[in-house]
């Protein structure tokens, strides 16, 4: 594209998106239809990521203590060793009392049982978040090693069912994310097929009154890219304001009802998208007409 | 400037639309190439500006060997010839001003040569005042000047019209005939293919006669009817 | 047969493509409608199909009034009446022979009735061998007589032919002229907007000469030129 | 559609569909990513409502009961008066040895606790499994009322947050499934639209020679019909072969590794399937068709 031609492939695109207003706008309906599908399941993906990357973080090995272990130096000592660990995030302390506090919490109705003790069996515990839920149980046998730790005890059967649960999620959602995508791009670059198409007649004239291949493609793809570009920023709005609507209408109550699971916040959400979509709506735009543009341009 | 020898072209296998066509035009002459509906014309101006290639023979067209072209030189052969198509062949989206500076677009001409030639060949034309009509806004004659003033406005060293006047009156059609023979006074070679008698046999210049996709007559001087 | 009385029309606002036109054929006319080059010859043509509806004035075709006609009821119109097209309007992905035979299925033809017919009338044309082919498979005079072969197959009491030899050579044109002349006589009112001086000439018959869009001649038995 | 015409019709609409291949090509691809998309998220949804149906399946009220009642009589008596209960299930009695069991197995490692009782403290209960989990509170409001109910739990907070979460999802799935449906149709008439554009010249040049609105309309219609019912047809194929793939891949996984979440069973999910996609195929063929000839009839 040289620049003195440059002003006249802009003139060109435009009256072309102009005077073929019924195929630009079936173009840009298009468009954003099918990112509309593509990023509001993005936005999904990206939420259910965070909810399963914040279910992986409530992962928690707990290391129960010899009852030799119960001075401060000693404690200190292993608390020390813990956090020298490979992997481990956070540790904290639960002593005997604390134990069976939580207990008697955790029986509710049948708490009266506890009454009947003379005296607290329960072993005091070092509760260990592992910085990485994956590494669980390798850093689980780790623990188990120390001098001072009885027993360790993460929960085996839940943490693994936890992970692989997030995991299919997480492939899942990609893999949806993935299959809407190329449909996307096969269905935005059928309908600029169909509106090259319907103007095949006046591609081949155009060649035999002398013009280059390229300079009937340039004026196709300048449109192309327009009509992604637009669709792409009406879709990000659309979806950003909409997105925005339903995190403050539900993210409280989620928060309150479930798991303390948070939406993302639009602001981050929506900046992931909007690269995301306008890249996506430009390129197939252009590459859509171009590929379009090319069968018609042998004779 | 064309020259043909021993063409044969067939559209379809089997059938035979060219059959053994050798002839040769000069720069600066001006040609009519006349024979029944059917008979292979615009056949013969499609393999000029290569809208078909040749089955077996030699065609080559402004010094250039046709057979042997690439398929990216086409568009540089077809910017020297002027072409009037039997079906006009207008783009139906651009005004009639639109589509006559089409032509001057692709050879990258300066925006203020455009300005200039696109009046000036649609007053040649007739058609001064009906530059913003879009072709399904005229009538079929002038759609046909349409073409011709696109045909014109970049100055060919040839120019290829196939039918110009099949949609025009005859003092029209005697007007496009004589200022395409002012043109090719100023050094244009023209070549005409029509069925319009009076016009031939008024001009009386050079005709070649198609009978079935054969060369049946190549007079220096005459007229629509082959003189006994 | 055909009445125009005072009709006036334009196509945008400010212009006017015909104006204050009135005339009258009968059953069994035979006539030309000549004129230069955008006189109004289609414009007329398309009023009496119903292509377009009068600004002012009165159209009666067939002793219907087309002013008054519904949407629905302009399709039993046109089956009456054969036309030729200007620009021919064949379907593009129809051979010829399911081009002409179209004209026949939508008035349900019997298919034995179609089978019969559709050969008959590309015979009459001389397109017999080339039923089969598609219209850009065809020459520029191939495609009309296609476009005539059309408007002839289903024996209509009207036949409007625009421009119907533009791109046929002048024997051809003859042949097809005395087609229409003996389908004529058979009974069929025909009217023909034509360039062809000769045809006119030669037919010597009913002839009406617009300029600008105002009907200036109408000779009972005329030439292309008003003679003085 | 006069019979006389109808083998005319089928024969215009066949050859419509051939001499246009790259025009019925690209409509059925959109019909078949359409309904692809679809008619997956038809199955997410399906699956999804059948878990979230099983995890309201297993909500349950118990009945602490009051340490007189412990003789058969009594206990067959108040059994009787829980399932003549309006919404009662199912009601299974646990006696004060199974709860200590219980609770034996739920302590894990700080089982150790319950060997220093002298007498069982945990009292004898009835589960009552009601039959729609949305009544669940109801329910249990007259169960506390009934003699020798000493009290009731049904954990009202993890109950109302699954009904909640539940009620949720199913609401989310529809919106989904509405959301897409009204985008397919939105895709699929524009695709048949931008074809019938490319053909408006024919119809024009149709209605010049003398056809009928409705002449030229049915073979379009038909021709919407057939590419749409075939296009719903591969669909179908396709997503019942892949579902099945999928079922018999990881439905056994699910089941042992989730909830006892088990897929919809294939037969079942593909009847409905089959139905849907057909109606909605054909269906949007048939009127965007008809609809998008139309504005082409008018000269
Ligand atoms: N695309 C095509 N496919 C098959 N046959 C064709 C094709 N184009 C033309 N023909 C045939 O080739 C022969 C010559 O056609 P051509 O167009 O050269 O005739 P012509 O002399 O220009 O006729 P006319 O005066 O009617 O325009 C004709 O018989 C025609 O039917
Ligand atoms: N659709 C249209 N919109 C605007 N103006 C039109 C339209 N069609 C025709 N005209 C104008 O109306 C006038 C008459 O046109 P018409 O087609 O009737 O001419 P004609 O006599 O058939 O000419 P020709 O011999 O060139 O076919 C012309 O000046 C033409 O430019
Ligand atoms: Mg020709
Ligand atoms: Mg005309």
């Amino acid at each position: 594209m040289k620049f003195r031609n440059a002003s006249y492939y802009v003139k060109e695109a435009a009256t072309g998106i102009w005077r073929n207003r019924l195929m630009s706008l079936a173009s840009i309906i298009v468009v954003i239809l099918t990112l509309l599908i593509l990023g509001a399941f993005t936005l999904i993906n990206l939420n259910i990521q965070a909810i399963t990357d914040g279910i992986k973080d409530q992962v928690e090995i707990v290391a129960y203590l010899k009852e030799e272990v119960d001075s401060e130096p000693s404690l200190t000592q292993l608390r020390s060793e813990l956090l020298a660990l490979n992997g481990v995030q956070q540790v904290t302390f639960v002593s005997k009392d604390d134990a069976l506090e939580r207990l008697r919490e955790r029986l509710g109705d049948q708490a009266g049982i506890i009454e009947g003790l003379k005296r607290n069996p329960l072993p005091a515990s070092f509760e260990i978040r592992p910085q990485d839920a994956e590494e669980t149980s390798v850093l689980a046998d780790k623990i188990a090693l120390l001098s001072g730790v009885k027993s360790v005890d993460y929960g085996q059967q839940i943490v693994e069912q936890l992970l692989s649960f997030s995991r299919g999620v997480q492939i899942f959602g990609y893999i949806v994310i993935a299959f809407l995508g190329v449909v996307s791009l096969f269905l935005i670059s059928n309908t600029i097929k169909l509106t090259v198409y319907s103007r095949r007649r006046q591609i081949g004239i155009m060649k035999y009154v002398g013009a280059t291949d390229w300079f009937i493609r340039w004026p196709f793809i300048l449109e192309g890219i327009f009509l992604g570009l637009l669709g792409a920023l009406i879709t990000y709005l659309l979806l950003f304001y909409g997105y925005t609507f339903l995190y403050f209408r539900s993210s409280t109550w989620l928060y309150q009802n479930f798991l303390s699971v948070q939406m993302v916040v639009p602001e981050v959400a929506g900046k992931e998208l909007l690269r995301f979509l306008f890249i996506f709506g430009a390129g197939i735009g252009a590459v859509g007409s171009a590929v379009s543009v090319r069968r018609f341009l042998k004779v | 400037m064309i020259s043909f020898s021993n063409v044969y072209y067939s559209y379809q296998k089997g059938t035979s639309a060219l059959s053994d066509i050798s002839f040769l035009i000069d720069k600066g002459e001006f040609v009519f190439l006349v024979g029944i509906s059917g008979a292979g014309k615009s056949s013969v101006l499609k393999l000029i500006f290569r809208e078909t290639i040749v089955g077996s023979g030699q065609v080559s067209v402004l010094g250039r060997n046709l057979n042997r072209m690439r398929r990216r030189e086409i568009p540089h052969l077809r910017r020297q010839i002027g072409v009037v198509y039997q079906d006009f062949r207008l783009l139906p989206d651009k005004t009639a001003a639109e589509n006559v500076s089409f032509a001057l677009e692709v050879i990258e001409a300066h925006p203020k040569e455009i300005k200039r030639q696109v009046p000036r060949v649609l007053n040649l034309v007739g058609l001064g005042d009906k530059g913003q009509r879009y072709p399904h806004q005229l009538s079929g004659g002038e759609q046909q000047r349409v073409a011709m003033a696109r045909a014109l406005v970049n100055n060919p060293s040839l120019l290829v019209c196939d039918e110009p006047t099949g949609n025009l009156d005859p003092d029209t059609s005697w007007q496009i005939i004589s200022l395409l023979s002012q043109i090719n006074i100023l050094g244009t070679t023209v070549l005409i293919a029509t069925h319009d008698k009076d016009v031939v046999d008024r001009m009386n210049r050079r005709v070649l006669e198609l009978q079935a996709g054969r060369l049946v007559r190549d007079d220096r001087k005459g007229g629509y009817r082959h003189e006994v």
